[in-house]
């Protein structure tokens, strides 16, 4: 009970911050940073409670609130944390504090309504991680839209409106197609069971013929793929990340990208499960596609800020690859991907915004041999660099390790059944850290090594502050990557579950609980494969 | 024809002439005064026809519509001053700050 | 003959104020002073008043003459007066658009009327209702429609406000 | 000491983190030179005593393995991935090589670096290589065992790259690491594969799998195959042998560590580990003595031309690394491990010598501009003779026994053992003997061809690195008495010879004596006297040699063919095709449309009240007659 106020507390906390922050008198500009700060640190430390609290033997919510509130139409607010949301609601706390801290000498004007801002999407994406009714859910997820377009058309680069106006219309494209996606799913959930409900846990026993299904995930699967962003969605990504302010980066990257796929792992595949299998062969392609896509344009590009915009499109295609491999390698991997991309992005990008307040150009032909000018940048630097390719010991590692060993298990289990494809896909998808090495080495040590250059020097190394953000940075990317296991733990059960959603078909014909294993998958195999050697139509 | 019917084409025509005020008569004043009247019209066929079905919801709806009138000129009448002292005239042709 | 008429006369009363409305409302379309405009006005305010009040409705009868001429006509004058003596003698009485306006108007008032007519005979028979007075009327407004009731003065404290926000822009921007 | 491996393990680490951080830039330089040597050296040597004292217990437990799980990694779906650390037979020679050598290279380090400015920073990566090494040779499942191997290759990078203003030499760095890591997809796929098929990836219980009554369903050779690409990019074998010559960019006790004596035996050393899995892949071992053979061969004739005193050396290795898994290919695990060994011991002699001489020059590394250096810095001298004539496979010095092992078991093991694969791998050891005495020749005897300034600064190196040049040198001579494949027997069997030419061993000594002779004199004779006879044998054969000199021109095929494509690729058809054009294209151009007709639509907005009242008005009339003539 008063765990469950707890939650509750932490994702207002945020809209309280705005409150005080507005009733601050103006010119106190210190005085709202460090207000911030304060309330970013304490909302950390109440989510690092409530993580310690998470019972990883406890299937389903826990700390829930469940009211009524728009009664006639079955909409409540509900909301809870359960192994789905768990690591990335610690992840977005733990972000908060980073992002304030790290834009305290990089904003300048109109520092109120920036954190402010700031505040604001931090309540609108925890609200959107831990909504359990698809209504909320909504609700949580356009209001994140409103922050961000403030913070890079207000803060941003030269370009920044035809950024924020190419963000916005991307991402209102899709929200509108999952608005009329929902409608649909809980009138015909209504129309079938009788029940008027837009709690998640109702809809996962929707039961609608397949092409339906495949009509709705398409249309929730094109919003949840514009955020990820899968290739050929992702253009709004480069430009946003390149115009937005470092803070707008960093949550841009760290969490708002990690909706998409979290909404597919939440909502797009357990709740159209048999489109998911439909489209599974068509999913992983298109996550390959952005494996390699990603990195390969990543090697030509000239801009910082564009090098590692591109790294997270391949990266997040190594995420949608293992939940699509449906088994628990795939599953829990994607979530230590997202957990992981989370924190390395975020680091990348702030560590950007650093030189950039020192040079001014993010320009990478500006720059050469750091490592002398700048020696405890650069060994940051290079640290989250290795950790984004995925270097043993970080998270990366162990994100990409188990993603690919889940999509090549599920390939393997496929090619048994005469299947190449997958087996083809997952290989270009292992190869693929090879194209992540590439262009990652190459951007350090074009950045990094060689003769010593910058504009606007002298410049001192990191200050005290840099040197905490960072060093917090690292230390969680080394925890993530040396013991995952206990993370793990927290979600496995949601991983266990989704791959039961996913397994099950709910086209209504089947028997309801078959569990959809033939006698070739084992114990943790992807169920998907079996029964597509069984047929998939009864 | 009975009263009724006349009532209802009273109505009719009192917010036809009104519309027709708005459209053709180029005097600002003159165009809010025709709108009044449009509102009488609609009044007067609310009147109609809450006398005649022995409710009171025609009558309370004619009752927010003079609220919504006094309103309205309580808006409208500033606006014109404004613009007036903008253009010195009356004349809406002047006004077409609006073209696209 | 005269019993009878009188016993008509508030039938007959009826069709002259009706007409006499009407005429006031054509007067609106083509008197050129907005001052003669504005008496016309509220000369059909009047007639309308007149028509409520031979229909029983006296409150609202009422409340027309002390609203619509009392007030909100009350108020156009004083502005016509305000703002009549810089009005250039000159100018146009009607725009361009006095031909399709009449021709527009006229379709429209025809789609109406057939409509009406001949699509919902049962709405324009003859009463059945019960009569009933301010008594009923105040009872069901302030149980029924309480809150449409309070609305009310919302929307007008509003108004009120506007109108000063409004009077003010003018003001800053004019020095 | 339950943990004893583990403490092995995490020595070197400690060393990486306190030099690391206390004596960098980053923690402020809060210790002196004398404390970073201490910390540096020290550890390792523990680490090696530490092993030393495991290779008892072992002995005592009757070589039963000692395991020593850490914790558990990560446990999904009951099956659980452990960080176990693992030692028999196998791991103790591996261990011991890693931690002895390695410890030697630290001191020898201590002095060459003693100038760097970095020196600090230097010792950490030494150390943080270490410790991958001994994660890599310690591990009990191919993922620790993959750690280890991208540690490493971490490591490497770091130390190739280690004077990193250079520009060429990050560059080498980097192309170290990727063309690993394209050896390591391989890996990595073939791990997967492992654990898809075999349940498990503790490498104990893989080969126990592949031992046992049934096999598991999946093909011996493509698991052998994929993993042998990893070993390929790790032990440098053709095809991506190509970021090892490159790799001597680093400081050269980092090539004598890790380019020559231990990171670049890891395949050798995987491809052994998992021999439970080759002895079931016939194909994959053809294929792994072909590459071998043809790597040892290809390398060898780029080695015969060199002018860089450790390019020679590089490619040298590449080309003992082919004979590794000539015998690897064959079935001869415990010779391949026993050429590890010695060639760790020579090689990393060499290695540490051509650094004593190149320190001597004051970086000079041609050895077209040295000479005459034998009496001027004698130890020196004395060692690096030695370790080559080790190489050159002179009897009885180490390389000759290894050597000899490998070419007979090439020739008759009946596990793909044939005459064309012995004479490959002989005339590799032709040209070994032949190019390594060059080298000796070139760098230590004749004329000096130094400049004056050079040469007056000659000076032998101090007691630090001339120390444990002379103990490499010992162990160079001796180790070949170690009768290591005898004691790796019980768990690697020497493959069955094929009796019919069993009679064949003493002649084939006798070859492999005479090879051996044959490149010392070949190699005295062209260029004993100013190398006329070289030179005279260049003008030749000015093409042959071209091609050698230019390595093959491998490096450019490679650009030509894999980067140059890739680039194109990415920037025309991916990033200005794909994003610019197709994407943002059509984004742009659907709303450069929505604009034009938005505009042309907009010239309804005249701005006059009484025209938008007239539409108004018309639409609702014709709204009207809609209704009434449809309702």
């Amino acid at each position: 009970m008063f765990d469950a106020a707890l939650l509750n507390i932490v994702v207002y906390l945020p809209l309280g911050g705005i409150a005080l922050l507005l009733a601050a008198p103006a010119g106190q500009d210190a005085f709202v940073r460090r207000l911030t700060l304060g309330l970013m640190t304490l909302q950390l430390a109440l989510v690092a409670w409530l993580y310690l609290r998470f019972d990883p033997t406890v299937a389903g919510l826990q700390f829930e609130t469940r009211l009524p509130w728009i009664a006639s139409w079955g909409v409540h607010y509900q909301i809870g944390l359960d192994g789905y949301n768990v690591l990335l609601v610690l992840m977005t706390a733990f972000l908060g504090p980073l992002v304030v801290a790290g834009a305290f000498t990089a904003i300048r004007k109109d520092v109120k309504l920036f954190y402010s801002m700031v505040l604001l999407i931090q309540f609108a994406m925890l609200g959107t991680f831990v909504a359990q009714d698809l209504f909320l859910f909504y609700v949580f997820w356009e209001t994140m839209l409103i922050p961000m377009f403030l913070m890079i058309g207000i803060w941003g680069g030269e370009r920044r409106i035809y950024a924020t106006i190419k963000f916005f219309l991307y991402t209102a494209f899709g929200s509108i197609l999952m608005l009329a996606a929902v409608i649909y799913l809980v009138l015909s959930l209504q129309s079938t069971t009788g029940i008027t409900s837009f709690a998640f846990a109702d809809l996962y026993r929707s039961q609608l013929p397949l092409d339906v299904q495949c009509i709705l995930l398409a249309a929730f699967g094109l919003s949840f793929a514009i955020k990820v962003p899968m290739v050929p969605l992702h253009t709004w990504l480069p430009d946003a990340h390149v115009e937005a302010p470092t803070a707008g980066s960093v949550i841009l990257a760290g969490v708002l990208l990690k909706m998409g796929t979290y909404g597919f792992m939440k909502l797009g595949f357990p709740l159209f499960p048999d489109a998911t299998l439909a489209f599974t062969p068509a999913i992983m392609f298109l996550a390959v596609v952005s494996i390699v896509y990603g990195a390969c344009v990543a090697l030509v590009q000239t801009d910082i800020k564009k090098i590692i915009a591109y790294s997270s499109i391949s990266h997040l295609g190594y995420v949608m690859l293992g939940l699509v491999s449906l088994n628990l390698y795939g599953i829990q991997g994607a979530v230590i991907q997202m957990v992981s991309h989370g924190l390395t992005a975020a680091g990348l990008f702030l560590m950007v915004g650093m030189i950039y307040e020192r040079c001014h150009t993010r320009e990478l032909a500006d720059y050469g041999g750091l490592a002398k000018l700048l020696p405890v940048y650069s060994v940051f630097f290079a640290i989250l660099t290795l950790a984004s390719i995925g270097l043993p010991t970080t998270s990366g590692f162990t994100g990409e390790f188990l993603v690919l060993l889940g999509a090549f298990g599920a390939a393997w289990q496929q090619y048994e059944l005469g299947s190449t494809l997958p087996l083809a896909l997952a290989s270009v998808a292992v190869s693929g850290v090879v194209l992540g090495a590439l262009y990652m080495l190459w951007f350090a040590q074009r950045f990094l090594f060689g003769a010593a250059k910058a504009p606007h020097q002298p410049f001192g190394d990191l200050d005290l502050r840099e040197r905490a953000i960072l060093g917090i940075i690292v230390a969680a990317v080394f925890v993530l990557g040396l013991f995952p296991d206990e993370p793990m733990r927290k979600t496995e059960l949601a991983a266990k579950q989704f791959q039961q959603l996913v397994g099950t078909s709910r086209t209504g014909v089947r028997a309801a609980g078959e569990p959809g294993r033939g006698p070739a998958a084992s114990e943790n195999g992807a169920p998907r494969f079996a029964r597509a050697g069984t047929g998939s139509a009864p | 024809m009975d009263k009724i019917q006349v009532l209802l084409a009273l109505s009719v025509a009192l917010f036809a002439v009104g519309l027709l005020g708005v459209v053709i008569r180029r005097n600002m004043l003159v165009m809010l005064m025709c709108m009044e009247l449009m509102l009488n019209g609609v009044n007067l066929s609310l009147v109609t026809f809450s006398h005649q079905l022995g409710s009171t919801v025609g009558a309370v709806l004619v009752f927010l519509i003079f609220v919504v009138a006094t309103a309205e000129i309580a808006i409208a009448i500033p606006i014109v001053l404004m613009l007036v002292r903008q253009k010195h005239t009356l004349d809406l042709n002047a006004f077409t700050s609006l073209k696209g | 003959m005269i019993e009878s008429l009188l016993q008509h006369l508030d039938t007959l009363l009826l069709y002259v104020f009706a007409a006499c409305a009407l005429v006031g409302a054509v007067l609106m379309l083509v008197l050129r002073q907005p001052m003669r405009v504005a008496m016309a006005l509220i000369s059909t305010m009047v007639f309308l008043g007149g028509i409520y009040g031979l229909l029983g409705v006296h409150f609202i009868a009422a409340f027309q003459v002390l609203i619509y001429v009392g007030a909100v006509m009350v108020f156009m004058v004083y502005v016509i007066m305000l703002l009549e003596i810089r009005e250039s003698a000159g100018m146009a009485r009607y725009s361009a658009l006095v031909v399709p306006g009449v021709v527009a108007t006229a379709l429209f008032v025809g789609a109406l009327g057939y409509g009406v007519w001949h699509g919902y005979p049962a709405l324009i028979r003859a009463a059945a209702g019960t009569r009933f007075g301010i008594h009923q009327f105040s009872i069901s407004f302030l149980t029924e429609y309480w809150l449409h009731f309070e609305l009310t003065s919302v929307l007008l404290v509003a108004a009120v406000v506007a109108a000063l926000a409004v009077i003010k822009v003018s003001r800053r921007a004019h020095g | 000491m339950k943990h004893a491996l583990t403490l092995i393990v995490l020595l070197p680490l400690v060393g990486f983190l306190l030099n690391g951080f206390l004596a960098t830039r980053f923690g402020g330089n809060r210790v002196g030179k004398g404390f970073v040597t201490a910390l540096a050296c020290g550890l390792p040597i523990a680490a090696f005593l530490l092993t030393v004292a495991c290779l008892v217990r072992l002995q005592e437990a009757g070589y039963q393995p000692l395991v020593d799980t850490a914790y558990t990694w990560a446990l999904i779906g009951g099956r659980s991935f452990e960080i176990a650390f693992y030692f028999d037979r196998l791991t103790a020679v591996m261990t011991l090589i890693v931690t002895g050598v390695g410890s030697l290279i630290h001191v020898y380090s201590a002095g060459y670096m003693k100038e760097d400015e970095s020196y600090a920073r230097y010792f950490a990566y030494l150390n943080l290589f270490l410790f991958f090494m001994l994660l890599l040779v310690l591990g009990r499942s191919l993922l620790v065992l993959f750690v280890g191997w991208e540690g490493v290759g971490l490591a490497s990078y770091l130390l190739i790259g280690f004077w990193f203003e250079d520009p060429e030499k990050a560059a080498a760095g980097k192309k170290a690491f990727i063309v690993n890591r394209i050896g390591d997809a391989g890996f990595l796929l073939g791990m997967f594969l492992l654990y898809q098929t075999v349940g498990t990836l503790d490498m104990d219980r893989i080969n126990a799998a592949f031992n046992g009554a049934t096999l598991p369903a999946v093909s011996a050779s493509l698991v052998g195959i994929l993993l042998f690409i990893g070993a390929t990019g790790k032990s440098a074998q053709i095809p991506l042998y190509v970021w090892l010559p490159d790799a001597m960019a680093g400081p050269t006790p980092v090539s004598a560590l890790i380019h020559a004596a231990t990171m670049v035996t890891a395949g050798v050393y995987l491809v052994a580990r998992l021999s439970g899995i080759y002895l079931h892949a016939p194909e994959a071992s053809a294929l792994v003595a072909g590459i071998g053979a043809a790597t040892a061969f290809f390398a060898a004739t780029i080695a015969l031309v060199q002018t860089d005193i450790k390019k020679v050396l590089a490619y040298s290795t590449v080309s003992q690394l082919g004979l590794m898994f000539v015998a690897l290919g064959v079935g001869a695990y415990g010779v391949a491990i026993f050429h590890v060994t010695t060639h760790a011991f020579f090689k990393a002699c060499l290695f540490l010598g051509a650094g004593s001489v190149i320190h001597a020059l004051s970086g000079e590394q041609d050895i077209l501009k040295m000479g005459g250096l034998a009496r001027k810095i004698p130890v020196t001298f004395v060692t690096f003779a030695i370790a080559t004539a080790a190489i050159a496979g002179i009897p009885p010095l180490a390389g000759f026994f290894s050597k000899d092992e490998i070419l007979w078991f090439s020739f008759a093991s009946a596990r793909g053992g044939s005459t064309f694969l012995w004479l490959v791998a002989s005339a590799a050891s032709l040209m070994t003997s032949f190019y390594m005495f060059r080298l000796l020749w070139l760098t230590f005897f004749g004329a000096s061809r130094m400049s004056h300034e050079v040469e007056h600064h000659v000076h032998e190196s101090p007691l630090s690195m001339t120390g444990v040049l002379a103990v490499l040198a010992l162990l160079s001579a001796v180790g070949g008495f170690l009768a290591l494949p005898h004691f790796l027997e019980p768990m690697l069997p020497l493959p069955a010879v094929v009796p019919a030419l069993h009679h064949h061993e003493r002649t084939l000594i006798g070859i492999a004596i005479a090879l051996a002779f044959t490149g010392l004199a070949a190699a005295v004779f062209l260029y004993g006297g100013g190398a006329r006879r070289a030179a005279a044998l260049r003008g030749r054969f000015p093409l042959a040699h071209g091609l050698l000199l230019g390595k093959y021109f491998v490096d450019e095929a490679y650009d030509f063919l894999v980067s140059r494509p890739l680039l194109w690729l990415s920037d025309r058809v991916f990033l200005r095709l794909g994003d610019r054009v197709l994407l943002d294209g059509t984004l742009n151009g659907l709303a450069a449309w929505a604009q034009r007709t938005a505009g042309s639509l907009s010239r309804i907005q005249t701005g006059n009240l009484q025209l938008y009242a007239f539409l108004a008005l018309a639409g609702v009339v014709a709204a009207l007659v809609w209704t009434w003539a449809h309702v």
